[in-house]
């Protein structure tokens, strides 16, 4: 499905409000490859996800997608990554079914059976038509989760996805991400539980936390 | 000296406006630097009470008194 | 885009809250003017461009504050600004969706309101048509507004202070149209005026907007 | 970075401007008060209250000169990315926002006198109420986020929208002032200025504009000590 261009961060420096929050940073991830972010709260893994995105800019060093930097080309990064963030936008008043199809063709997958396929995949299918105000903490990740199969991108970017999932919608997730890397696609995730991602590498963000007396540092990069 | 007190008999908006100038511009002056003081003030608490300096300590941005020291990039 | 403007055109008719709210507001509003100013009908109808323009400036006003609030609050927006169409490009649509859901009632409901404020009925046709123009420029610089105070404390209070500066352009050429075709002049100028703020806002206003969405989500 | 960009290098040249434009500001308001208030003439129309003059129009200007700066400081922030660039919009904000109050205030003082009303809805006046509620605006949205560069980042964003509009505000108001006469044909600023009142008001304009130079420096001291207060404490929560 996707070549083998590499997805690369180069000696990434990050400042969130006036603060240091991880340097020098490097990463790479292969078609079929999963990284997993481990490390302490506020050590960045948010912010590495959403400087994967595109939401961020790092203040030095480049993310770059197949050697090309993500600032020459922010729309064809977007269309090539899913986003899942701790907010499931739900709509209240709207379906479930309604609100997947409306992400899926915000993507350009118009039709129904991509749609029901992916209720199938998280087993929401069964609660297909019932109005997001009624759906639980469980359902509403779910249902978030089944936009990533919803509509096919290559890179999945998943913010802590396991929070609010029982053990078997756990299990469906460890299936979702390992057929996505088995047709070539590639994930970068931030969990606190053990995830089974057979092969997948870890990124341990506490080796690139500022060192303690350098934290000065950020108001001279400033 | 009266003349000049009663401003050709325009005194009252006279010496209002100058009196308004007077007030925005001190008063403008006063605030920002008793703001500055009460920032540095805290500043200087806070930079004393940072643990494990292991470099000579950083002067904060510029205590008024002392001439601006140069902060190692 | 155009999905973007379906779907939040299908949840107002859902929720239903905003649009009625501000056509309520712009007819109570308006109603309110005689029991303040007195009957007098040459007085009304002098007043009436003014206070038929402030009345719509409000209630565009009041429907402003939840344009984003909502897709902020549950995640829709940072979705959308990762999604292929351009942040700008979700600006027009949420613009455009609002204009719809309040521009367009109001524009159908101020001929009657101008009757009760004693328009000649001569006068009704220029009245829709400054509004078809003044309408789109209030929903665009509100939503100006709405974008930077996104995720601000009492963005309630901030939003008019913000807005109503800028709009006081667009009331002054709406409503010098609005009285050169009550004295027997022509509007022309103005309107044209008017139209020219339009074309200058729809261009400028979405990269603003969006600048203020990349913002909020930084 | 810009050369700029190191906030110890700036300091260090502030402060070294520091006393020259608060000395300079001190000399020339001494001149310019004792020219304007004891060696100038009255104006043969408008008698004693021409002095207000003096104080009405530095200000009038100095409003205008702060937000275009302001705008210019927005404008560097946004592209350039230059992290000083906020810092002086958000410390020059209050100084033009007591410009342009006291323009407004001296404005209608001086008006006053001719037509027996404090305000008069003309053409530069109105103009320079609109900068006011302007300048309001962009101080209430600059600190009316928890984290200050947001905050920052958004009053940049407003001060471009308000750089665009101004123009158009002032041309709109003109428009609307040509198409409601006022009774009077009175123009703020008077006729062609005599020599003997043109002094004073340059020095009082030099005076304004020195007297901005050293606050804005205070109040950017201020915020950049600011900034490293916030740093420390995140660094503490950190």
């Amino acid at each position: 499905m996707t070549s083998s261009s590499p997805f690369t961060g180069r000696d990434l420096l990050c400042l969130r409000g006036g603060r240091l929050v991880f340097q020098d940073l490097d990463f790479t991830l292969a078609a079929g490859g999963c990284l997993t972010l481990v490390g302490p709260n506020g050590s960045g893994k948010s912010t590495l996800l959403r400087l994967m995105a595109g939401l961020l800019k790092p203040l030095r060093g480049t993310i770059a997608w197949d050697g090309v930097a993500l600032a020459q080309d922010p729309e064809a990064h977007r269309a090539r990554l899913h986003y899942v963030g701790h907010l499931d936008a739900v709509k209240a008043s709207f379906t479930c079914r309604e609100i997947l199809s409306f992400w899926a063709g915000v993507r350009g997958v118009a039709d129904r059976a991509a749609v029901d396929r992916a209720l199938a995949a998280f087993a929401i299918d069964t609660i297909a038509d019932v109005p997001g105000r009624f759906l639980s903490a469980g359902q509403r990740r779910r249902l978030s989760l089944a936009r990533l199969v919803a509509a096919p991108a290559p890179l999945w970017l998943l913010d802590e996805p396991t929070v609010g999932l029982d053990r078997a919608s756990v299990a469906l997730l460890e299936g979702a991400i390992a057929r996505h890397r088995a047709d070539g696609g590639r994930v970068v995730l931030s969990t606190h539980i053990d995830l089974a991602t057979p092969g997948g590498a870890v990124l341990d963000l506490a080796a690139f936390a500022p060192a303690e007396d350098d934290e000065d540092g950020a108001e001279d990069a400033a | 000296m009266d003349g000049f007190l009663s401003m050709g008999g325009y005194a009252a908006y006279v010496w209002s406006s100058y009196g308004a100038a007077a007030l925005v511009l001190v008063g403008l002056l006063v605030l920002s630097l008793t703001g500055l003081r009460r920032v540095e003030r805290t500043l200087a608490t806070l930079e004393a009470a940072k643990p494990r300096r292991k470099r000579e300590p950083k002067v904060g941005p510029v205590p008024t008194a002392s001439p601006a020291t140069e902060t190692a990039p | 885009m155009l999905r973007l403007i379906l779907r939040d055109l299908r949840l107002v008719l859902r929720q239903g809250s905003d649009a009625t709210a501000a056509l309520m507001f712009f007819v109570l509003c308006v109603v309110l003017f005689p029991f303040g100013v007195g009957p007098e009908p040459n007085v009304l109808m002098r007043i009436a461009p003014g206070v038929l323009l402030i009345a719509a400036l409000l209630a565009a006003l009041l429907s402003m504050e939840r344009l984003f609030q909502g897709d902020f609050e549950d995640g829709s927006l940072e979705l959308l600004l990762l999604s292929p169409l351009p942040a700008e490009g979700v600006a027009v649509a949420k613009v455009a969706a609002h204009w719809l859901v309040t521009g367009v009632p109001l524009m159908i409901v101020a001929p009657l309101l101008a009757l009760l404020l004693r328009m000649p009925v001569d006068q009704l046709g220029l009245l829709v048509g400054t509004l078809a123009l003044a309408t789109p420029l209030l929903s665009l610089i509100g939503a100006v507004g709405a974008a930077l105070t996104l995720g601000a404390r009492r963005s309630g209070v901030l939003l008019p202070l913000l807005v109503l500066p800028l709009y006081i352009p667009v009331l002054i050429f709406a409503a010098a149209g609005l009285d050169a075709g009550l004295s027997g002049l022509s509007p022309r100028p103005h309107l044209l005026l008017l139209g020219g703020m339009l074309c200058g806002a729809l261009v400028l206003a979405p990269l603003a907007i969006a600048a203020a969405l990349r913002a909020a989500h930084e | 970075m810009h050369r700029f960009a190191n906030p110890a290098r700036f300091l260090k040249i502030a402060n070294a401007v520091l006393p020259w434009a608060a000395g300079l500001s001190a000399v020339c308001f001494v001149a310019g008060l004792y020219l304007g208030l004891v060696a100038s003439p009255p104006d043969y129309q408008q008698g004693d209250t021409v002095r207000i003059m003096y104080i009405h129009v530095p200000a009038a200007w100095m409003s205008m000169f702060t937000y275009s700066t302001m705008a210019v400081a927005a404008a560097a922030a946004l592209v350039w990315k230059h992290p000083l660039a906020e810092v002086y919009a958000k410390a020059a904000a209050p100084l033009g926002a007591g410009f342009t109050a006291l323009c407004l205030l001296t404005g209608s003082l001086w008006g006053a006198p001719m037509w027996g009303t404090w305000w008069v809805w003309d053409a530069r006046l109105t103009s320079v109420l609109v900068l006011f509620f302007l300048y309001l605006g962009y101080m209430a949205l600059v600190d009316a986020f928890d984290d200050p560069a947001r905050g920052n980042k958004a009053g940049n964003i407003l001060l471009l929208v308000g750089a665009v509009n101004v123009p158009i505000i002032k041309f709109s108001v003109e428009w609307w002032n040509t198409l409601h006469q006022p009774a009077s044909v009175f123009r703020l600023g008077g006729p062609t200025i005599a020599a003997s009142m043109l002094w004073p008001l340059l020095l009082m304009a030099v005076a304004f504009q020195s007297y901005f130079f050293a606050v804005v420096i205070l109040r950017i001291r201020a915020g950049l000590a600011a900034r490293r207060v916030q740093t420390l404490r995140l660094g503490q929560a950190g």
